[in-house]
């Protein structure tokens, strides 16, 4: 019999809802953990080896101490394949709206006061790339399933994850939906990487970008859009910073230039 | 002799965490739930945001626990907005809540807690003895999935509720499959009942503490109100929360804590069956009554059976929700009226007794404070772990024995540990 | 309306080849030679120099490849493939025996016919080699029907000359008028390959008849506008300029729309097209 | 052709007539647009007096937005087997029916694809001219009156429809449904129907001039005014997506978990996104957002004549309605006009 792939699954910082959304995959948990020789998931098992040897490493969370980055660095060293797994691994999630700011010691002060830590020196949130390579992503607050399962096959079978090139507003349009930029709400759909199906959109709510900005986002033409609209530019450059991490740190820097 | 015992990943729990304990003869000279998560800071980061913004983010702190969060948040922010909430949007939030209810405990029960019981590492492994309840249990799990995302617009962090109303109601069709299945579902959950219910829980750890929940109006079981009612009989507003549960900041740790009238508590279904239980009907009150002893007030490993109570309560209670809801029409969606004001919102979560506390100015967010049921938990279980670590090593375990029995209380308060955002507990080696 | 349905093969489905042989030809490009599977050999699978196929490896997606054979060589498909992403990866990964999805021939294909009796000028570039090496052995392996032959061809480097030992041996031949050129780094092989663009090359092409040569161009899109000024520095007829190009495709039929260019879809009007509709189409090359 | 009465109150019995046929399908409103949905029950087939133009136009139906194409094993690739049901869709206006007739043209050219013409026939148009909305312009793209690619089209004179048989097909449905397809059409028929379409041709709100267009793509191709839209534009795909002419799809491989089983997928692409053109090594032959938007105004303005002897906008106005930053064919052909 062929050799199981093995797979290892970490957590950092996070909701560690992209773990929990590979325990909603319901149907076919018992095949993959069938399928695959799983060396960690703490969340699900506790017969895990610390940091293993892994053919493939999904990793889930961002870096908020510099213990998880010492670990973050082991687990590159002992994987085949590492994958920023869900929107915290791969842009910083929603602890990184505020990245860049400079004002992260003062929102620490505020909840934490001032006590010093020890055991583990506490950072700004930072998606993993900034620490070290990755090798392919999975987009998502978290992952849906079908394209978290895609995804996971096309690793287990040695192919590159096909990453959702597109924004939100294609699977948005193959749900038939109103658009809601047209019905003056602020939607991110077309800044917003598609993969997620648009289920708020299909719900009547805007897309507040979870899934992390496509690369080709015209931020410009959507704050001018909004502004037409009468929303306030400070409030539109916040709703792109939520979800917008790492990612929208330099755009945001540009678009107040223009402004 | 000195004993050290260090499980450095909690597993089966949700979030990255760990135990440390030094024990010392007959002392325990040390022991802390360490919290390895980063510092989030999501308090601080809501400053300054929009309602709706806040209803979208504050649900990231916990993926496990993003309805609670959600309903919470909502609820602070309709009392302190003032905005009406419809009848057919609070049924409907219910309905939500039912679905993260089952979604965790089932989880919990199931995957996290039962491997424990019957020796496997995790579920997976037990599908070959177990094979009909396991996949009876994942049938179960995919259906409260389903709840919520039908309810949500996703399994987890949808974004369908928020302040005001939904943006989309079920469709008759999704509502009528969602009680059908609630009726498919309750002769399993009462067989499993009966499973979790015969498992023999040790009594070495056990100790009398106080039980808190919400309560909800008109001496119904569910799972938010205005008041929080205790163990020991009293009822206070929750708006009293801060006053009522103190917290504390231990040395050197970051995690606050807190205690009632001097004294660590507890939250969770153990907590509400303890507290609101005899209001319970139909099967879910059967079983109460079956199971029901003097020990549940000292012992924490009961929560697993008070969860799979809960769950029949809630498959019980959805059907008539659905009634309910297939009943009233669609509301239009609720504005709120002001722009100024503070609203505490105090819902349970799976895991206990879940508080978001905002204040507004001019319509934006000016203080927030979040206290998670783990955090509330966390000296209990603390408690309950010197206890079991103490008669453990007198009876002679070695430290493994020994961790291993300390990972099965944390689990049994299920810890959500991205949940306590409060929670940054630092040890000083 | 008339319901009429495309024929077998069916248009989207692939049939099943296995390989037979492969080689390296550089280190990032590899020489396939595949046969369909007996159950498939009824098919007429006929195909024209400069036609492409659509290649499938099991569950790792689709994509356009040149046939690198002749015609002439029935029987066997050739095909050289650049390792340049999910698929190709996959590609290289193939074993003699294993088996590789195909439909196709797709295409126009060079205009045999209007070549006949006409000298010809190849000019490859880089991977244009591959499918240029089809129309090569076509012309030689049927050499009186053709007038002149004068081939160019420029690598970037050594190690990237596709056919490398092939060619160098028909430096010899007198079928042929071959030139070689690399871009940089010639080390080793002065006197068989020359250093500069390929352009550079057209220094040794002369005497000839612009109303009696055909050329053939195939290379990196930036090749193209810097040989076809020295082409027509010869005056041969803008529909006498034949250049094999190159753009995105997932259906080979015309349909998925990806490959068009104004009213016109590479993989069914090209990827063989002339100057003239160079002119006449923007964003050609 | 013949053309035959169906009396307004007879309309409700329709539902039960066409069901005998397939699945109903016609416009129901969602939000504060249609969408084409299936009609379960006599009382919701509706037909309207305005043109209605759902979100996703009839190509829906014949090309579905995302659907598997084959199954495969490591040694065999195969069409799966598909029970594609027969629709009758209801109320659909004559430009989304050139449409219609473009896709025929346009999946049977060079190669006919099987997938299209499995839906294609199983698929049955019931055409309704209405009164035109504020954004159509098919009185300008010669779009406004369709004479082939229904089944059956009907006109609204007052107290009853005036019923177009179109195909053998439509003849069936009027021959099932003798009881309320009457042969007995009014005297004064003609009177009424020149007179309905008189009325029609004055209620056009949108007066776009497309007069020369084609020449003007080629004269303005390198015009600045390109830049600008494609500054402004999101590249969310939206107008691709309702387009009724637009057809560009995508393919993707889906591997099983166990890997001893797959699907390739194919799915609705849009000509706006950036990996449009992009082929390996990088190389973008549209790397611009203005130079996509050239491509697809090419596409509907210039280049279908080309091909099939007409352009590919059929005047429907969707891209007007949808377009969140107003790039679309009126904001266009305005600004080529100078
Ligand atoms: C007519 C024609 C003939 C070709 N002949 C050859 C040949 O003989 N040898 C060779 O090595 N390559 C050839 N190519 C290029 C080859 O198709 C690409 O190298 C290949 O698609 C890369 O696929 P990939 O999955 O490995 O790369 P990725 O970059 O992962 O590509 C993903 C997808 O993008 C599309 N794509 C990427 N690049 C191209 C491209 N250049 N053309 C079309 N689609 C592309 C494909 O649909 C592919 O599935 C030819 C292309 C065309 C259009
Ligand atoms: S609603 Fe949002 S996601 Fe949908 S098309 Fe409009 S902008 Fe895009
Ligand atoms: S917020 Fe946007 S990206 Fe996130 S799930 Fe909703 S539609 Fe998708
Ligand atoms: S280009 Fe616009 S108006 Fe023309 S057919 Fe397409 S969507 Fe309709």
């Amino acid at each position: 019999m062929k050799k199981k792939p093995t797979l290892g699954i970490y957590g950092f910082t996070g909701c560690a809802g992209c773990q929990l959304a590979v325990l909603d995959c319901e149907d076919i948990l018992v095949d993959l953990f069938n399928y695959v020789d799983i060396k960690v998931f703490y969340e699900a098992m506790s017969n895990n080896e610390d940091v293993a040897n892994v053919d493939i490493a999904l990793v889930e969370g961002s870096i908020n101490t510099n213990k998880q980055l010492n670990e973050l660095k082991e687990i590159r060293e002992k994987a085949g394949v590492l994958v920023a797994f869900g929107s915290c691994a791969n842009f910083g999630g929603i602890q990184a709206m505020a990245l860049g700011d400079g004002k992260w010691e003062q929102r620490f002060t505020r909840v934490y006061g001032d006590a010093k830590f020890t055991v583990a020196i506490p950072r700004e949130a930072q998606p993993i790339h900034k620490f070290v390579k990755v090798d392919a992503f999975i987009p998502g607050c978290p992952p849906s399933t079908p394209q978290m399962l895609r995804a996971l096959t096309q690793l287990l079978h040695g192919n590159q994850p096909t990453y959702t090139n597109s924004p939100v507003c294609l699977e948005c349009k193959f749900r038939e939906n109103e658009c809601l930029l047209n019905d003056g709400k602020l939607c991110l759909g077309p800044l917003t990487m598609g993969g997620c199906t648009a289920p708020c959109p299909s719900h009547n709510t805007p897309c507040i970008g979870c899934w992390g900005i496509i690369d080709e986002a015209n931020h410009t033409s959507e704050l001018k859009l909004l502004k037409e609209k009468g929303f306030k530019t400070e409030d539109i450059i916040q709703r792109f910073r939520i979800f917008g991490g790492s990612k929208i740190v330099e755009k945001v820097q540009k678009l107040l230039e223009v402004e | 002799m000195m004993k050290k015992i260090v499980v450095n990943h909690l597993a089966r729990v949700e979030g990255d965490g760990g135990i440390y304990v030094e024990i010392d003869g007959d002392k325990i000279k040390k022991l802390e739930v360490r919290i390895f998560e980063g510092p989030r800071l999501i308090e601080a980061l809501a400053i300054g945001k929009l309602p709706e913004e806040v209803i979208s983010f504050t649900p990231r702190i916990c993926a496990i626990c993003t309805v609670s969060h959600k309903n919470a948040s909502i609820r602070a922010i309709e009392r302190a907005l003032k905005t009406n909430e419809d009848e057919k949007t609070y049924y409907a939030r219910e309905l939500m809540h039912m679905g993260e209810m089952i979604e965790s405990h089932s989880l919990h029960i199931f995957a996290l807690a039962l491997p424990d019981y019957l020796g496997y590492p995790n579920v997976i492994a037990m599908v070959d003895k177990y094979a009909d309840v396991i996949t009876k249990a994942l049938n179960l799990k995919k259906y409260s999935n389903k709840i919520m995302q039908i309810l949500n617009g996703k399994f987890i962090h949808g974004e369908n509720a928020t302040a005001g109303g939904f943006g989309k109601f079920p469709e008759r069709s999704e509502l009528l499959e969602i009680k059908k299945e609630a009726e498919e579902s309750l002769t399993f959950m009462c067989a499993a009942t009966d499973i979790v219910g015969g498992l023999e829980l040790p009594d070495h750890l056990e100790e009398d503490t106080v039980f808190v929940c919400c309560n909800p109006a008109d001496k119904k079981y569910g799972f938010w109100g205005e008041e929080l009612i205790f163990s020991d009989g009293t009822v206070l507003p929750s708006t009293k929360y801060k006053e009522t549960l103190i917290e504390r900041v231990v040395p050197h740790s970051f995690a606050k804590r807190s205690l009632y009238k001097g004294k660590p508590f507890s939250v969770g279904a153990l907590a509400r069956l303890n507290c609101i239980g005899d209001r319970l009907k139909g099967e879910a009150a059967k079983y109460f009554k079956k199971y029901k002893n003097e020990r549940w007030l000292k012992n924490p490993l009961y929560n697993n059976l008070a969860q799979a109570i809960e769950i029949i309560y809630c498959l019980e209670r959805i059907p008539k929700l659905v009634d309910i809801l297939l009943k009233l029409p669609d509301p239009k969606f609720e504005k709120a009226t002001r722009k100024k004001g503070r609203g505490v919102g105090t819902v349970e979560a799976p895991r206990g007794l879940l508080v978001h506390d905002y204040s507004f100015e001019n319509g934006y967010v000016t203080d927030a404070n979040i206290i998670t049921p783990t955090a509330y938990n966390l000296d209990d279980i603390e408690k309950y772990m010197a206890n079991s670590a103490l008669s453990l090593n007198k009876a002679g375990k070695n430290e493994g024995e020994i961790a291993f029995e300390l990972e099965k209380i944390a689990r049994a308060y299920d810890p959500c540990i991205s949940c306590a955002t409060h929670l940054v507990k630092v040890v000083k080696k | 309306m008339k319901y009429e349905y495309q024929k077998e093969p069916e248009l989207y489905t692939p049939i099943m080849m296995r390989i037979i042989s492969k080689r390296d030809l550089t280190s990032d490009v590899r020489f396939f030679q595949a046969v369909p599977k007996e159950e498939y050999k009824h098919l007429n699978l006929d195909y024209k120099p400069g036609q492409f196929m659509m290649l499938s490896v099991y569950g790792s997606g689709e994509a356009p490849f040149s046939i690198s054979s002749s015609p002439t060589r029935k029987g066997i498909f050739e095909f050289a493939i650049r390792k340049t992403g999910k698929l190709t990866n996959k590609i290289f990964e193939l074993k003699d025996g294993d088996q590789l999805g195909l439909r196709g021939p797709f295409g126009n294909g060079f205009p045999i016919e209007k070549m006949l009796g006409k000298d010809i000028i190849i000019v490859a570039g880089g991977l244009g080699a591959a499918p240029l090496r089809s129309l090569l052995l076509y012309i030689l392996d049927n050499r009186e029907l053709f007038g002149r032959l004068i081939y160019l061809y420029g690598a970037r480097n050594i190690d990237d000359m596709l056919y490398k030992p092939d060619f160098t041996e028909m430096l010899q031949s007198d079928q042929l008028e071959l030139h070689l050129t690399v871009d940089k780094g010639n080390e080793g092989y002065e006197n068989e390959i020359e250093e500069g663009l390929v352009t550079h090359l057209f220094k040794y092409v002369s005497d000839i008849d612009p109303k009696n040569t055909i050329a053939c161009v195939c290379g990196p899109p930036v090749m193209y506008k810097s040989v076809v000024k020295e082409i027509l520095k010869y005056k041969l007829e803008k529909d006498k300029i034949l250049l094999n190009l190159e753009r995105r495709m997932k259906c080979g039929t015309g349909k998925c729309g990806h490959c068009i260019i104004d009213y016109r879809y590479t993989c069914i009007d090209g990827p063989v097209f002339t100057y003239w509709d160079v002119i006449h189409m923007r964003e050609l090359i | 052709m013949r053309a035959l009465k169906l009396s307004k109150k007879d309309e409700i019995k329709l539902y039960d007539v066409l069901k005998e046929f397939g699945e109903v399908w016609a416009p129901v409103p969602k939000g504060s647009k249609y969408v084409y949905g299936k009609i379960e029950k006599k009382e919701d087939l509706v037909i309207h007096e305005e043109c209605i133009l759902p979100i996703i136009p009839v190509k829906k139906f014949l090309m579905p937005p995302d659907f598997t194409m084959l199954k495969f094993t490591p040694s065999k690739y195969s069409i799966p087997e598909e029970d594609i049901p027969t629709t009758v869709v209801v109320g659909v206006p004559a430009c989304d029916i050139h449409a219609v007739n473009i896709l025929d043209k346009f999946y049977t050219t060079d190669y006919v694809d099987n997938y299209y013409m499995k839906r294609r026939e199983r698929l049955i148009i019931i055409g309704k001219s209405g009164t035109p909305r504020e954004n159509c312009f098919c009185h300008k793209s010669n779009t406004s009156i369709v004479e082939e690619g229904y089944d059956l089209f009907f006109f609204d004179l007052g107290d009853y429809y005036l019923v177009w048989v179109g195909s053998e097909k439509g003849d069936d449905i009027v021959r099932k449904g003798a009881d309320i397809f009457s042969e007995e059409v009014p005297k004064d028929v003609s009177k009424k129907f020149v007179e309905f379409r008189r009325n029609r041709n004055k209620s056009y709100i949108n007066d776009v001039d497309l007069e020369g267009v084609t020449d003007l793509m080629e004269l303005m191709y390198d015009a600045p005014f390109w830049d600008e839209f494609g500054e402004k534009c999101l590249s969310c795909g939206q107008c691709t997506m309702v387009c009724p002419t637009c057809t560009c799809f995508n393919v993707i491989d889906d591997l099983a978990l166990s890997g001893e089983t797959g699907e390739r997928r194919r799915y609705w692409d849009s000509c706006m996104f950036k990996d449009y053109s992009l082929v390996a090594g990088q190389h973008n032959f549209r790397e611009s957002k203005a130079e996509r938007l050239k491509l697809w105004y090419t596409h509907k303005l210039k280049a279908f004549i080309g091909h099939f002897g007409s352009p590919s906008c059929v005047g429907c106005g969707r891209c007007i309605e949808t377009c969140p930053v107003d790039i679309n064919v009126v904001t266009v052909v305005e600004k080529m006009k100078g």
